[in-house]
């Protein structure tokens, strides 16, 4: 299964993000919240390698970022772990990490689709 | 070409005098990112450096481009923010050019290398209000101050620093486009970009590590703009 | 000043998206979280509205919210706070709070002004 | 038009009515819901509708109306979901319809206005698998046994539980649009949607109610498909 992680300056953030998503996938989704760092606000190349290994089960990896520093960090660290195959989703971090999270739990998932899908959640309207 | 511990002592000398700089420079940075970022550049620089400065010993058995090649490591992993990435992915990466030993040549490849490497990790371009707006003149007047011109390298980087200093001043009356000071749009302008300062700083320390190394001393061209610099 | 109120299916992603967009407002944005559920996971709106008043000082209040329900609470919990001026913003909730919070720190900032900038948070792109 | 007494007293016993339904089946409830959402309907409005009950004594005294009005803002605070605002909210606000008593008019008027909040708060129509698949077969055949073939209440009634039974079969085999549900897209067809379900159960037990209190005894039409209820 395509694991997700789940980078946000906020490790808070992240985890409540996981929290939620793990919801949309009927629990069976493997979501690792990777955020924060040593100082408390920002993200560590260290710690989204360490959620990459974790997230892998063999069939990869799509991360979720907020902002600027968490890409930079996360694609170090998708440098780093050279043995995970991972990539980003262009997508907002929450609403994204949802329909992820649903899709990664659909028999034909592939990381391009799981990708495809947090992409779409920038479509997403809240209002009607 | 000097010999590897010369080499590798001049990294480490430069080490030591960038950590040092940054350690002074940490309020000064520190309040230009207050003003446009989340004030914390100087004490992201000066922890980074400060722990690549520290593991001098660790250092002392390896290749020059090893040190450097760790040293970026080290900041990867102990700067933070969008910098920590963007210093230290930068420095490791560029240091492959330096494999066959620190010389003119391989210290163009080198700036060259670390240029590219901020501007695909980052997106920004000349005229973002980031490092690379200090970056980009210094890195161009290097190179084409040693290709073209023929000038001796320490007068080469003494250009190149100039260059930086214009960059920075350039950085103050434009719209971030990148990093976190973009998020205030219009509000962005008027404000000197921190990035672009450590880079200008580092720059600086680099060329008085050189002037001590090629046993040289420059003049450097009148300041572009006395506002790239604190009040001293 | 106008407030903002954060409203996520979890408190901790509430509370961590508050603490990423405090630093964008340079520490002087109003935001309040007021995530998740007597039970853990879900919305609430007595807290929303508890929220809502906590935020408010005379300026009015922006509402960033997740899915579905955290919609519809945020909806009776401002009718429920009569006394406040509040809207919702149809934005990617994280993504729309770092926008609000630089928004409602600059002097001309208004309800509308605030809600555009959040939902022009749909159009941020994270990779290059 | 039944004293305010008789009113009270057969709001108050609907209530209990629907709190012991909703506890029998909780788990029924949540097992729909664990398909295509979080497994919590079921205990969702279970523990809604029984804060409501448990509060009976303070209703004792108000006007039906005002039972109403109540028991949806306690389902507001303790239902949670989606289902907490639909439901509690909806109850409130259509509550105001009751304001001059509780007559056959005054219940089509509620009716209407319980759908209208509805649709208007959770942005679903009809064929969007969601609650309102049951209230839209169910009001419109109330309203128009009362209002234009002048069948009893109870006999409308009657029929409108037998028209939400149809609604609630067929969300079945259609895509959610609204709701948690949407987000499994194509996965969501061939489930039962819980809050059209747990809708049904509540109009059976208010019919059940009125048959008390109206004193009749209706027959209600052979089910539209077993498959919406749980096997028993
Ligand atoms: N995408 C980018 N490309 C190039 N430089 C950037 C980028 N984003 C930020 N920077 C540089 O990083 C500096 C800010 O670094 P720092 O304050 O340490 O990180 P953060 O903004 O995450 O707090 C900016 O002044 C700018 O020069
Ligand atoms: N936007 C909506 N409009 C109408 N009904 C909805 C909407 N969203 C959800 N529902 C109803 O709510 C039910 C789910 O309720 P519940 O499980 O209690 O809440 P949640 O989905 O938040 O866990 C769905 O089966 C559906 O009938
Ligand atoms: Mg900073
Ligand atoms: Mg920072
Ligand atoms: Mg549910
Ligand atoms: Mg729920």
């Amino acid at each position: 299964m395509i694991g997700l992680v789940v980078v946000s300056h906020s490790a808070s953030a992240a985890e409540g993000i996981a929290e939620v998503a793990a919801q949309m996938g009927g629990g069976n989704a493997r979501i690792v919240p990777a955020g924060g760092d040593e100082d408390g606000i920002g993200t560590s190349p260290d710690r989204i390698r360490a959620g990459l290994e974790e997230a892998d089960d063999g069939d990869g990896v799509v991360v979720l970022v907020d902002l600027g520093s968490a890409v930079m960090n996360t694609e170090l660290a998708i440098e780093m772990a050279a043995d995970v195959n991972a990539a980003i989703a262009d997508a907002p971090i929450l609403e994204g990490t949802l329909n992820a999270a649903v899709e990664t739990t659909s028999k034909k998932a592939t990381i391009q689709s799981v990708v495809d899908r947090a992409e779409e959640a920038r479509e997403y309207r809240k209002l009607n | 070409m000097a010999d590897v511990d010369t080499q590798r002592e001049a990294v480490l000398e430069a080490l030591d005098n960038v950590s040092t700089r940054l350690t002074d420079e940490k309020s000064y940075l520190t309040d230009l990112d207050s003003a446009i970022g989340d004030a914390d550049h100087g004490s992201n620089m000066q922890r980074g450096f400060s722990k690549a400065a520290e593991k001098r010993d660790d250092f002392s058995e390896m290749e020059p481009h090893e040190v450097v090649k760790n040293i970026g490591t080290t900041l990867i992993s102990n700067v933070g923010g969008a910098s920590g990435p963007l210093y230290g992915g930068s420095i490791m990466f560029a240091s492959q050019e330096l494999e066959g030993g620190i010389t003119t040549e391989s210290s163009v490849a080198f700036a060259e290398a670390y240029l590219d490497k901020v501007k695909d990790r980052g997106g920004a371009q000349v005229g973002s209000k980031t490092m690379v707006d200090a970056l980009v003149p210094a890195v161009h007047t290097y190179k084409k101050s040693v290709e073209q011109d023929d000038l001796p390298p320490l007068e080469a980087l003494a250009k190149a620093v100039d260059a930086a200093e214009r960059g920075v001043a350039f950085t103050t009356p434009i719209k971030a486009l990148k990093g976190r000071a973009s998020f205030l749009d219009w509000r962005s302008v008027g404000h000197q970009d921190p990035g672009a300062t450590s880079t200008l700083f580092i720059m600086e320390e680099l060329l008085a590590t050189a002037e001590e190394y090629l046993d040289g001393d420059v003049v450097r061209d009148a300041r572009a703009d006395n506002a790239v610099r604190r009040d001293e």
